[in-house]
């Protein structure tokens, strides 16, 4: 532990220091310790570039659990979120969210040979099979939303894959690179996972994307990694020379366009926009009361 | 820092994981270590002492141990279980070797001329265990066990560590949605409280009750 | 010593004649770890007789007590009960070790009350009385009820035998305590300072029944107590202990009154 | 088999590294705080005034009615949020520690005093010995004896206590067997956490033991006396404590306070 | 009841002179919840007398020992020592409770000792006597020293000053108790039952020390015992008590061998 939250001046200090602690979750292939012991993923790797651009070469990873993971980075355990957390608005409430980092699908991961036939969370409904989420994850407020009834929840990614293995739940949903990788990672545990989707609810893309998060008061900090960030996310051969590595590709690239602040708005239409580049369409008008739940068990 | 609103909003959430779980673990768990800590009492006494040392080896082994290691094991061994069950079962058995230390020393408090009685009168073993021994026993044990059963109750936050959704990994996950531990832990913590307090001096009385 | 008294009992087994003793020890040795308590103790007691065991503290009468109640281990020597081995019988010059079966059914014909009365509390008097004539001699119920309140009568308690231990003073344990003993109908009888642990006024109505006992029945005696009087009263003979042997036995009148013994003197003297 | 081994031997430095410091440096924290806690917890419970001694009774009830990984939640998220004082992982975690076991150990204390002999309070009183030099000349020595065998328990509750320090983010041995689970397997893992977690606790509860018997060959205590103690050691432990000191302690504690 | 003496202390605190009984029990009403145990008792004793307290169990004895020791609360009435009041006091006619020090220097005045020994176990026999002369006394230690091994001579026990309580017997461990109490100087001295726990043996020597102390001392003695030939022996009056009144008093003799109460007679016949 160290000092309280701070007065905002993390960058200043850490540039002294040249040492930024950060959190993260654990999961492959976006931040987590390999074999060999040293912090790595997707994230991280995007992170120490632009961190070492910052001048700051040294990050210290801390492993937390997925839900302690923002009352940690409030209460100034660590700087900063490197676990390619959702930008979601109840989040943006309490924590300050860099622009997006990289796209999110999902994915099912099933048993082998996918024996129920299963592709997204609507061929789920009404079926009574039971769906794995991972606890915190943007899954989890998805499935409550559209009101799939037999979910179970586990702590990580392993877990959930354990529990689709082991029989104790038909199907685990979570990030399509997540699950994919770990996947082709265990070949001998019997599952497999389902073509990404993107979930839809009343009609509107739930198009999510992650980034690193902050302290609120952070300001200084964030603005001077947005510029870095945008430099790696603009230009899509170094975007994916960085994180290549970790099986992500084009297609995870933040389109131009999206910003941070329409999903913590909750604006999927606008975000819809982005996406789609500029001449795509929706067809809903007032999305945002519905949206605005994904990640919550209340209203 | 502090917002009504949520706090308001976990206690119906967290009453719930409560009653569900973390009262069904308690009254499961009590049996169980109920039951098998008067097994091991009784055969670490009755067994021959080639079968007593390992009995007695592993009993103080997990009674050395931690909890949280006892439930990942068991829980990553055996994968066709709940964790709901791994949570029961390994609960149960831990506190059944605390439990079996209760009955050993409840049995060690008769005394001796309990036992010299019995002799005189050429009582057999076995009727001096069912008639003098155990109904004696067991009076001075029961104190004893009901205390472990309330420590058991507060140990069930460990079960944290399986994820089984008892109350306080229903107040971990109703803070990480919210971002925020004060509200959902405090009720948390008020509900122990309420429930553990009484229970204890409950069992106080009965304690005074049961002596001779 | 002047008791050797040594009728070598060579044969495994005797038959209840009435020429052979209640009790005798032959050679007896009692150590706990590496103290010897007992060593190489010879004696015996004939039917009916009262035998009185006075000494000082830690001279070994209570050990001698337990010994033949099978609550110590022998560690050498032998224990004869109308000439059958108690625990451990001579074969071909062997020291044999018997069956708990086989010792059960000798120690069946010895009863002992204790200081500290024992009563099982868990059970009322009548309970604590008919427990063993019930599960051990296998007489029912009914029966046995019968002759505990008959006993219970006796030790004046005929109106107690619902009450439960604790409720009961002390005198008045010991005197259920002594009725549970004789339900047993023993031959042999193991008084250890049973009114040690009692107020001084009540001491009485314990050695009451017990005179009482004496004098209506034939039950062979041994008792350990501080009751000079009782003694006297009761015994047919006095063995007066230290450190583990025998240094003086005789009639009580004579002990009490006139002791050859120098340390008998003294004892007798300082308990007084 | 092998795999077995080399999985052990994979596991053990990073077990007896990192993980093995966190999880001592809170036994070793928490103990310290523990054995202060209980000392004036159960002081104040026995001796002071009878509303210090309410305060003192809230405070154990506080502790031990509610559950360690509460505390430890409420200590590293709640009370900063609240209060702004961060006190970091390390030091939640002993302060948790210490003062939920400490709870316990107030009893303990408190099970001890009642427990040194009625007539030994009533003598001093009888030779008019001032409050500090009774405590201090007679009754501590003794009690001390008597508690031993409690903290002695405590002492591997505490251990085995540690094992939820992860809930605040120290890497100690449970949680790095829990990484190493993914790298090792389960059973070289964890079996190697359970082994460190037995020796621990034996080492600890043997030269706990060494010094019950320092103490108490002081007093020149018998077996008997000694089994007693961890008997009735055992019994404050499960919470049993309470009931004792009202019949027993009454006198004692009338006696602490008149001189 | 024949000892109301009540020569109305109405002056807050006497002077020490020869008139003034050494104790006196004024109105003393002791109750222990809803049981009342004493129930308006007076009583005095003079300076140097010993007063033997007797009675069945449960009549009050140890509590009157305990009153004056300050180990009860007195429910209602006086205590003086000397004159002085010892727990409370009457000023302008109403009952004032005294400030712990002034109890404390009253107290000092008076020594007792108890049935169970009490000796600490974490001294030596040295210390237990030497403790309460330096710590609270305020001798030097060398002082201190001085005066327990004459004490310790006195009672027999000269040699064994480094030993450790458990390692003496039950009669030696009295022994010392009776020196630790003398250590402090008393003027008045309480013994209750000291006989009561240990084995017959023991008993002589440590009734040979206190009749010693009677002998030599001019110390104020009251003294619940149930040795009647000691108290006999030692004492210049005996009090017989039954429910917490005097039922009879007067001179050993008399009271021994031809109480004019039936109570009393009943009961010195149970307890012979
Ligand atoms: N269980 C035991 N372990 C060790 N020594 C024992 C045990 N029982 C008795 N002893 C020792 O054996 C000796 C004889 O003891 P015993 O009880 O027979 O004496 P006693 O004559 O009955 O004395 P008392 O009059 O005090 O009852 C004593 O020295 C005693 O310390
Ligand atoms: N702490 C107490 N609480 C309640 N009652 C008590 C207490 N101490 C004594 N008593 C009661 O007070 C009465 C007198 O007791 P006390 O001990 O003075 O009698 P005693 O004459 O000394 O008897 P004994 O010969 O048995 O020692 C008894 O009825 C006893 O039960
Ligand atoms: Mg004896
Ligand atoms: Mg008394």
């Amino acid at each position: 532990g160290d000092d309280g939250g701070g007065e905002g001046n993390t960058l200043e200090r850490a540039q002294e220091e040249g040492t930024i602690k950060i959190a993260y979750a654990g999961e492959i292939p976006y931040s987590f310790e390999n074999d060999e012991g040293e912090l790595t993923g997707a994230t991280i790797a995007i992170d120490e570039e632009i961190f070492k651009a910052l001048g700051i070469d040294n990050v210290e990873g801390q492993l937390v659990e997925w839900d302690a993971l923002i009352p940690g980075l409030n209460k100034g355990e660590y700087d900063a979120v490197s676990a390619g957390m959702s930008i979601l608005p109840d989040r943006c409430a309490k924590a300050a969210f860099a622009e997006p980092t990289i796209m999110y699908t999902s994915t099912l991961m099933v048993a082998e040979g996918n024996p129920e036939g299963l592709s997204d969370f609507a061929s789920i409904e009404g079926t009574g099979l039971t769906l794995a989420v991972q606890s915190g994850a943007i899954e989890q407020g998805q499935a409550q939303d559209l009101g799939l009834e037999n979910t179970m929840t586990v702590n990580s990614a392993q877990d959930g894959m354990d529990a689709v293995a082991n029989g104790r739940a038909d199907a685990f949903a979570l990030t399509n690179i997540t699950l994919s990788t770990m996947a082709e990672d265990n070949p001998d545990a019997g599952v497999e996972t389902t073509d990404a989707f993107v979930a839809e609810i009343d009609g509107l893309k739930q198009i999510s994307a992650g980034s690193t998060v902050f302290r609120p008061e952070d300001t200084a900090l964030l603005e001077a990694y947005n510029e870095e960030l945008a430099k790696i996310v603009g230009d899509e051969q170094r975007f994916v020379e960085t994180v290549g590595e970790f099986g992500f590709t084009d297609a995870e690239r933040p389109p131009e366009g999206l910003t941070a602040e329409m999903l913590c708005e909750g604006d999927l239409e606008a975000a819809n926009e982005a996406a789609d580049g500029a001449g795509g369409s929706t067809d809903s008008e007032d999305s945002t009361g519905s949206t605005d739940s994904t990640d919550s068990t209340d209203g | 820092m502090w917002e009504n609103e949520l706090f308001f909003e976990a206690v119906p959430l967290l009453l719930e994981a409560f009653i569900k779980v973390t009262l069904v673990v308690t009254v499961l768990g009590t049996l169980i270590a109920v039951v098998l800590g008067l097994v091991w009492a009784i055969a670490v006494r009755e067994l021959p002492p080639l079968l007593a040392a390992p009995l007695r080896f592993l009993v103080d082994f997990i009674r050395m141990t931690p909890l949280p290691v006892h439930l990942l094991v068991i829980y990553y061994a055996f994968n066709s279980l709940s964790a709901m069950t791994v949570g029961i079962l390994v609960i149960g058995v831990h506190y059944s070797t605390y439990m079996a230390e209760s009955y050993r020393a409840g049995i060690e408090s008769i005394r001796s001329g309990q036992w010299e009685a019995a002799t005189a009168l050429s009582l057999p073993a076995s009727r001096t265990w069912r008639a003098v021994i155990l109904p004696q026993a067991i009076r001075n044990t029961l104190p004893s066990l009901g205390n472990w059963a309330i420590a058991m109750f507060k140990d069930t936050p460990f079960l944290i560590f399986i994820s089984v959704p008892e109350m306080v990994t229903r107040a971990r996950e109703f803070g990480g949605q919210h971002f925020t531990y004060v509200e959902a832990m405090t009720v948390a913590g008020v509900l122990f409280l309420l429930a553990s307090y009484p229970t204890a001096v409950l069992m106080r009385k009965l304690e005074k009750k049961l002596a001779y | 010593m002047p008791t050797d008294q040594n009728p070598d009992p060579a044969t495994t087994s005797h038959p209840h004649n009435g020429g052979v003793p209640r009790i005798q020890f032959e050679d007896v040795v009692k150590k706990f770890g590496s103290t010897t308590v007992l060593e190489g103790l010879n004696f015996s007691v004939d039917r009916g007789e009262r035998v009185t065991l006075i000494g000082p503290s830690g001279s070994g009468k209570t050990t001698i007590l337990r010994l033949l109640m099978t609550l110590e281990e022998l560690t050498d020597g032998y224990v004869w009960v109308d000439g059958d081995p108690l625990t451990h019988d001579r074969r071909d010059g062997k020291r044999v070790e018997l069956k708990p079966k086989q010792v059960s059914a000798v120690r069946k014909r010895i009863g002992m009350v204790f200081q500290q009365f024992n009563l099982f509390p868990n059970m009322t008097v009548l309970q604590n009385i008919i427990e063993a004539p019930v599960h051990v001699l296998g007489q029912s119920t009914e029966q046995a009820r019968t002759k505990a309140l008959e006993l219970l009568d006796r030790v004046g308690l005929g109106d107690r035998g619902d009450a439960h231990p604790m409720q009961l003073s002390g005198g008045q344990q010991q005197r259920v305590a002594i009725a549970r003993a004789l339900a047993m109908d023993p031959e042999i009888l193991l008084l250890d300072e049973v009114t040690s642990a009692l107020d001084p006024e009540l001491v009485g109505e314990v050695l009451g029944v017990l005179q009482d006992l004496a004098a209506t029945t034939d039950i062979t005696m041994l008792i350990v107590t501080h009751e000079m009087q009782f003694a006297q009263d009761v015994s047919d003979r006095v063995m007066m202990f230290d450190s583990g042997h025998i240094i003086e036995e005789g009639l009580p009148a004579k002990i009490f009154s006139d002791p050859d013994n120098e340390r008998t003197r003294q004892f007798l003297q300082a308990v007084r | 088999m092998s795999d077995f081994f080399s999985g052990v031997a994979t596991a053990l430095p990073r077990l007896l590294g990192e993980g093995l410091l966190a999880t001592l440096v809170s036994f070793a924290g928490g103990a310290v705080v523990m054995v202060l806690v209980a000392v004036v917890l159960g002081l104040v419970e026995h001796q002071a005034p009878a509303w210090l001694a309410v305060i003192a009774r809230v405070i154990v009830e506080l502790f031990r009615g509610s559950s360690l990984v509460v505390q430890l939640f409420f200590f590293f998220y709640v009370i900063p949020t609240l209060t702004g004082v961060d006190l970091g992982s390390t030091w939640t975690a002993i302060i948790a520690l210490g003062l939920n076991y400490g709870a316990y150990g107030a009893e303990v204390v408190r099970g001890s005093l009642n427990a040194v002999p009625r007539g030994q309070w009533e003598t001093t009183t009888a030779l008019s010995m001032p409050w500090a030099t009774k405590m201090r000349r007679v009754i501590w020595p003794q009690a001390w004896a008597l508690m031993l065998p409690g903290f002695n328990n405590l002492m591997v509750m505490l251990i085995k206590g540690t094992a939820v320090v992860s809930l605040v983010l120290l890497s100690d041995i449970t949680f790095e067997a829990d990484q190493l689970r993914r790298q090792v397997g389960l059973w070289p893992a964890f079996l190697s956490a359970l082994v460190i977690y037995y020796l621990i606790a034996l080492v600890v509860s043997t030269v706990m033991r060494w010094g019950e018997g320092r103490a108490q060959r002081r007093l020149g205590l018998g077996d008997f006396q000694i089994r007693q103690a961890r008997r009735d050691a055992a019994k404050v432990l499960a919470g049993a404590a309470a009931a004792e000191a009202g019949s027993g302690g009454s006198g004692a504690r009338r006696e602490g306070r008149d001189t």
